[in-house]
């Protein structure tokens, strides 16, 4: 079949939703003992988006995601060590610790990069594609986006210059049911947000936001239209976010019942049993192990790297000097 | 005098106003069920049945329909969830609430308060630490007020509810633990007046929101080596309570001015410049400006307490005024 | 059939047409002379959907315009000489003086009111339904906007909220096919503007804006939809622009031949044709003669009207005051 | 040398950039076919295929593609109509242009110019004659230029094309008609650097864009007088051009700050503080600020030419500095 990865790809596809997981898994834990700092917010449950997603690109092609992409980090290729090492701060994270969990950035392999305003990865990603069409690459932009943000004037805008312009530019809207605490039918008109997509004239398509393979081949064939300079596709993974909006969430507002069902379809489990014919029950659980470990070492030798140092950064203002 | 936390006055301030006026309603992202994620709404959307509303993400849209809404005989009080959110308002702001007040002048009131929150010091990041005071204070018609107690929490929200005209109301996301004595019942703190916080003689320190805190402790500082500051909330930032300003420099003759904002253009630029203006000649030093420095606000928490201000930058701006 | 315009409301549809024409030749004319300041938007060719879409409203129903919204200042039944007196800048226009063509608002009528930002009429009447909503009250609110005010970002926030609230607003697309000089296949992604309803969970209609009638029956029966409490309608009216932009456009980017074609189908006289059979074609000659003989006088008096005296306005700030 | 209008030198300054340097491309509405409403990009569509973009009327998230498509290899220039809507691009200038520079440091550049125009006096009403100049100078990590002759049209656009960095162009409605002589081929003018316009040893005129006109005009009627003013034209608002305030004002003891946005928190406010700051000591009077009065900008000429800053209110303004 078309745009299937290979077992090779699928496997470190695998392990990075591992990677992604153990990362969450973690940071919850240690914001539960007090050792986070600000916001985190995570994405377990949702580890095929960004990992399925990102997987079916090149290192050389764009992408720009939210306050809650760690999968996208893991899932374009971040050395664990220095995500986590932003996340806690550290001179050695992707920003030196100035940008923090949301913004993370690395232009070396094309995350560019984390967003939290809600919505601004959307024309971001359309701007990376129209500067690829004015300079002629073969590259493409990607951005994974929510359902509250899929409710932004920013969403539109760029959606419409990306129909119009035929800009090489996929829109995957993960699709969590939630925008912090309010459920998609209460901030959108419309329970079906991939429909939108004609108003611009591109295809939408829905996908198994927690099946890996599902939103990897999605994602691909839009790659290639993209590439073959049809324009941009929407692809909406529907998928469900199991845990709280953020770190500090109080909670009380979604539906336990769901949250179960949800859970019962956790896209790891689902990877790993379909994998397993391919490659073999014995390495997924080898590549699972492995990827734990690798995670937890990548936690510890981030936690072990020191704190930046401050510099006044404002070339564009006589006043800082001043101060 | 029942003391209460900043959020639980703004709480009462809500629902006090809702219940006097049925054209009062509140909306806002996550301000119904969840109670805001501040939990300044909390408990009102089950007491005030369909006049709270849980929003989709459109600071755009909200605030231009908060604008029409006070026109056409409601009394809109908006969240905005961090003030870092605030450019997107500013249209409906700069472009419609400002005009209309003007060339439609007493043909329709404009009565609606838009609530935001913003500041630095716990680890959210370059798009959720801002306070953008200088923006907003900018726009002609609208009144600028930031409480820093909770009594004036209360009382100038329930004056800005009252107000014909726009008000922006400026909260800080450290002040809502904080606890103050509140007067019970209907009073109101009058928007335009500033508030002797503490009495001094030899340097004159204007600080607003949370920043009034760190001036207080400052003054305990000098105190210490015998040097008297007369701390001054202004409270209302727009508009200005020039008599206090220019009292309070009549006595002192130095003049210390914080804001937790940018220090080019921004708001402790407009009051260095209102002191130039009327009080130059009782000036003995110039006005000293503490404000953010010229650059984003860091993540990482060494970087990020380099760049808020504090008691010890405004106690050494004092000592450098009366040096 | 349900929804028809009676003969007299027709008639004085159809007067208020030939109003609109000869204000917009006349400016035509006296700009040509000098004699305006500013710019000018004509909307002649396109009366109908103002003029019809206002008639269908009572005087207590809302409506927000733009920067060409003669026909719906006329529509609304607005006093000609006041119009122009504000035009040109008269003490006895609608503002004054203060706002000009674009910005002419009479609460009194519901006109709330011209608009020279594109797309903020979109929220303005969503507003002012969401105000509907919380009263309870039976009014409708109503926008006429372009094709180009289509494409913005506040058009999608603002629709998304009326259709998830089903607030009572009818949204008149008035489709002329340009934005400024930018023909409509070059600014959106598809040509079916009315079919991105669907994506608010609205009902999305086109009728012939050249159409009178038409436009008519359409608001007509979007407003009861509106009072029955089953939300917003989109009513996409296909007209064409037969001017230039503005009083300053240099032309060369309208086909002729278009122009030429759409001149064919002059609402007025379409409207004259279908009329004369039910009132007596010289009733319709009548009306017009009177149409024009009344606006000839509301130049000649508005001309004759004082400018006005200029009065600082700026209660929210000391700083006006020092000038 | 030859002499061009200043339109002229912006469209000669375009045309040679794109013909030096392919990353560089030019969007906005009208841009293309039309050439723009002010005719600054005309020809260039036709000249430079695929580089020239018509866009729909999409400030927001033109603004946030601009950052983007800067961070990712090209170069673009985009024009936003008015100055008025320049609230609509703050998001993308505050949460995404500003942050991504420092967050990201060292790992992108980020070289875009948004053009724009601002100014009163035509008639043109309280949503298409502002100067917002204070926003957008508030922005770390900008820089914001504005030219007022023709040679620092074309050398300051060439040099804002080629710098690293966002660059916010400052154009005028009422100086594209101006002439001046135009230094030929590849001369820029260096941003951050103000020039004295006329040598004075009484006081200091620091004025912006066309108030540099109405400062020298100012000039000549105190000349006559026997008070000899030196006029600073800033040209650059951000970096400031320290050295120049200081210098001048070392010399003539005496200020006027002049800038066309308003006065409250606007960018005439930065300039007195920054004397403040810098130069108090050198004062023998306040810095005198001279703006638009804290107001909407009216529609009808006897209004507006009585909040538009001119020569004389500039000259009262230095008679009552040195009184
Ligand atoms: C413009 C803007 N408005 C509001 C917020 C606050 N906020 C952060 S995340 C969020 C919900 C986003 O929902 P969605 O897009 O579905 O993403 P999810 O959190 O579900 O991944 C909100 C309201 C923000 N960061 N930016
Ligand atoms: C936000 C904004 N951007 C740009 C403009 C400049 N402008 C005024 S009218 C116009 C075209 C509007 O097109 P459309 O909405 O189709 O209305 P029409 O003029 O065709 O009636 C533009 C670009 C504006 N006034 N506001
Ligand atoms: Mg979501
Ligand atoms: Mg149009």
């Amino acid at each position: 079949m078309k745009n299937e990865p290979s077992p090779e790809a699928w496997a470190e596809m695998h392990r990075r939703m591992v990677l992604t997981r153990r990362l969450e898994e973690t940071l919850g834990e240690m914001f539960r003992s007090g050792k986070t700092r600000g916001p985190i917010h995570r994405c377990d449950g949702q580890e095929a988006v960004g990992v399925g997603a990102c997987g079916a690109l090149g290192q050389e092609d764009y992408v720009a995601t939210t306050h809650r992409g760690h999968h996208v980090y893991i899932g374009k290729g971040l050395d664990p060590r220095r995500v986590v090492a932003e996340i806690f701060g550290r001179a050695t994270g992707y920003c030196g610790g100035r940008g923090g969990h949301m913004l993370i950035g690395d232009a070396s392999t094309g995350v560019i990069g984390g967003n939290a305003i809600v919505g601004a990865g959307i024309p971001a990603a359309a701007g990376m594609a129209l500067s690829i069409k004015i300079r002629g690459e073969n590259r493409v932009a990607m951005t994974v986006f929510g359902d509250g943000a899929a409710q932004t004037g920013i969403c539109h805008e760029a959606m419409n210059m990306a129909g119009l312009w035929k800009l090489p530019v996929i829109f995957v809207l993960e699709n969590n049911r939630f925008g912090l605490t309010v459920p998609q039918d209460r901030q959108s008109a419309t329970g079906d947000l991939a429909a939108r997509a004609a108003g611009y004239g591109m295809p939408g398509e829905v996908v198994d936001g927690n099946d890996l393979v599902a939103v990897f081949r999605a994602v691909a064939s839009a790659a290639d239209r993209a590439r073959r300079g049809e324009g941009p596709t929407l692809i909406e993974a529907r998928t469900y976010r199991v845990e709280g909006f953020s770190t500090s969430d109080m909670g009380g507002y979604q539906d336990p019942d769901e949250v179960a069902e949800w859970r019962a379809r956790d896209p790891i489990r689902l990877s790993a049993s379909a994998l397993a014919p391919l490659i073999g029950a014995e390495e997924v659980a080898a590549i699972e192990a492995a990827a734990r470990e690798e995670m937890e070492r990548a936690f510890q030798q981030a936690l072990a790297d020191p704190m930046p140092d401050f510099a006044f950064h404002a070339p564009s203002s006589p006043y800082a000097e001043a101060h | 005098m029942p003391t209460m936390r900043y959020a639980e006055a703004l709480n009462a301030a809500l629902r006090e106003e809702m219940a006097r006026d049925e054209a009062v309603f509140v909306f806002g992202e996550d301000v119904g069920t969840y109670g805001g994620v501040f939990k300044v709404t909390k408990g009102l959307m089950e007491e005030f049945e369909g006049r709270v509303l849980d929003t989709p993400i459109s600071e755009q849209a909200l605030t231009a329909m908060a604008v029409s809404a006070a026109m056409t005989g409601t009394r809109p009080v908006l969240e905005i969830m961090y003030a870092d959110f605030m450019p997107l308002t500013l249209d409906a702001l700069i472009n419609q609430a400002s005009v209309f007040s003007y060339v439609w002048e007493g043909q329709v009131e404009m009565p609606f308060v838009l609530r935001t929150q913003g500041g630095g010091g716990v680890g959210t990041g370059a798009q959720h630490a801002k306070s953008l005071d200088g923006l907003v204070a900018q726009v002609p018609g609208l009144k600028v007020v930031a409480p820093v107690t909770p009594a004036d929490a209360k009382g100038l929200l329930k004056a800005a509810i009252r107000d014909p005209g726009p008000v922006i109301f400026l909260e800080h996301k450290l002040l809502y633990n904080t606890r103050g004595d509140v007067p019970d019942g209907d009073e109101t703190t009058e928007i335009g007046r500033a508030r002797t916080v503490r009495e001094g003689t030899d340097v004159s320190i204007f600080a607003t929101s949370r920043m009034v805190l760190e001036a207080e402790k400052a003054a305990e500082a000098l105190a210490a080596e015998g040097v008297f500051a007369e701390v001054i909330d202004l409270r209302t930032l727009r508009p200005l309570d020039l008599g206090a300003v220019v009292g309070s420099i009549s006595r002192t003759h130095h003049a210390v001015v914080v804001n937790e904002g940018w220090g080019f253009c921004g708001y402790a630029a407009e009051l260095s410049a209102t002191v130039m203006d009327h009080a130059f000649d009782q000036l003995d030093a110039p006005v000293m400006r503490v404000a953010i420095p010229d650059m984003p606000i860091p993540y990482s928490e060494p970087l990020e307490t380099q760049v808020i201000p504090d008691a010890g930058r405004i106690a050494a701006a004092a000592r450098r005024a009366l040096a």
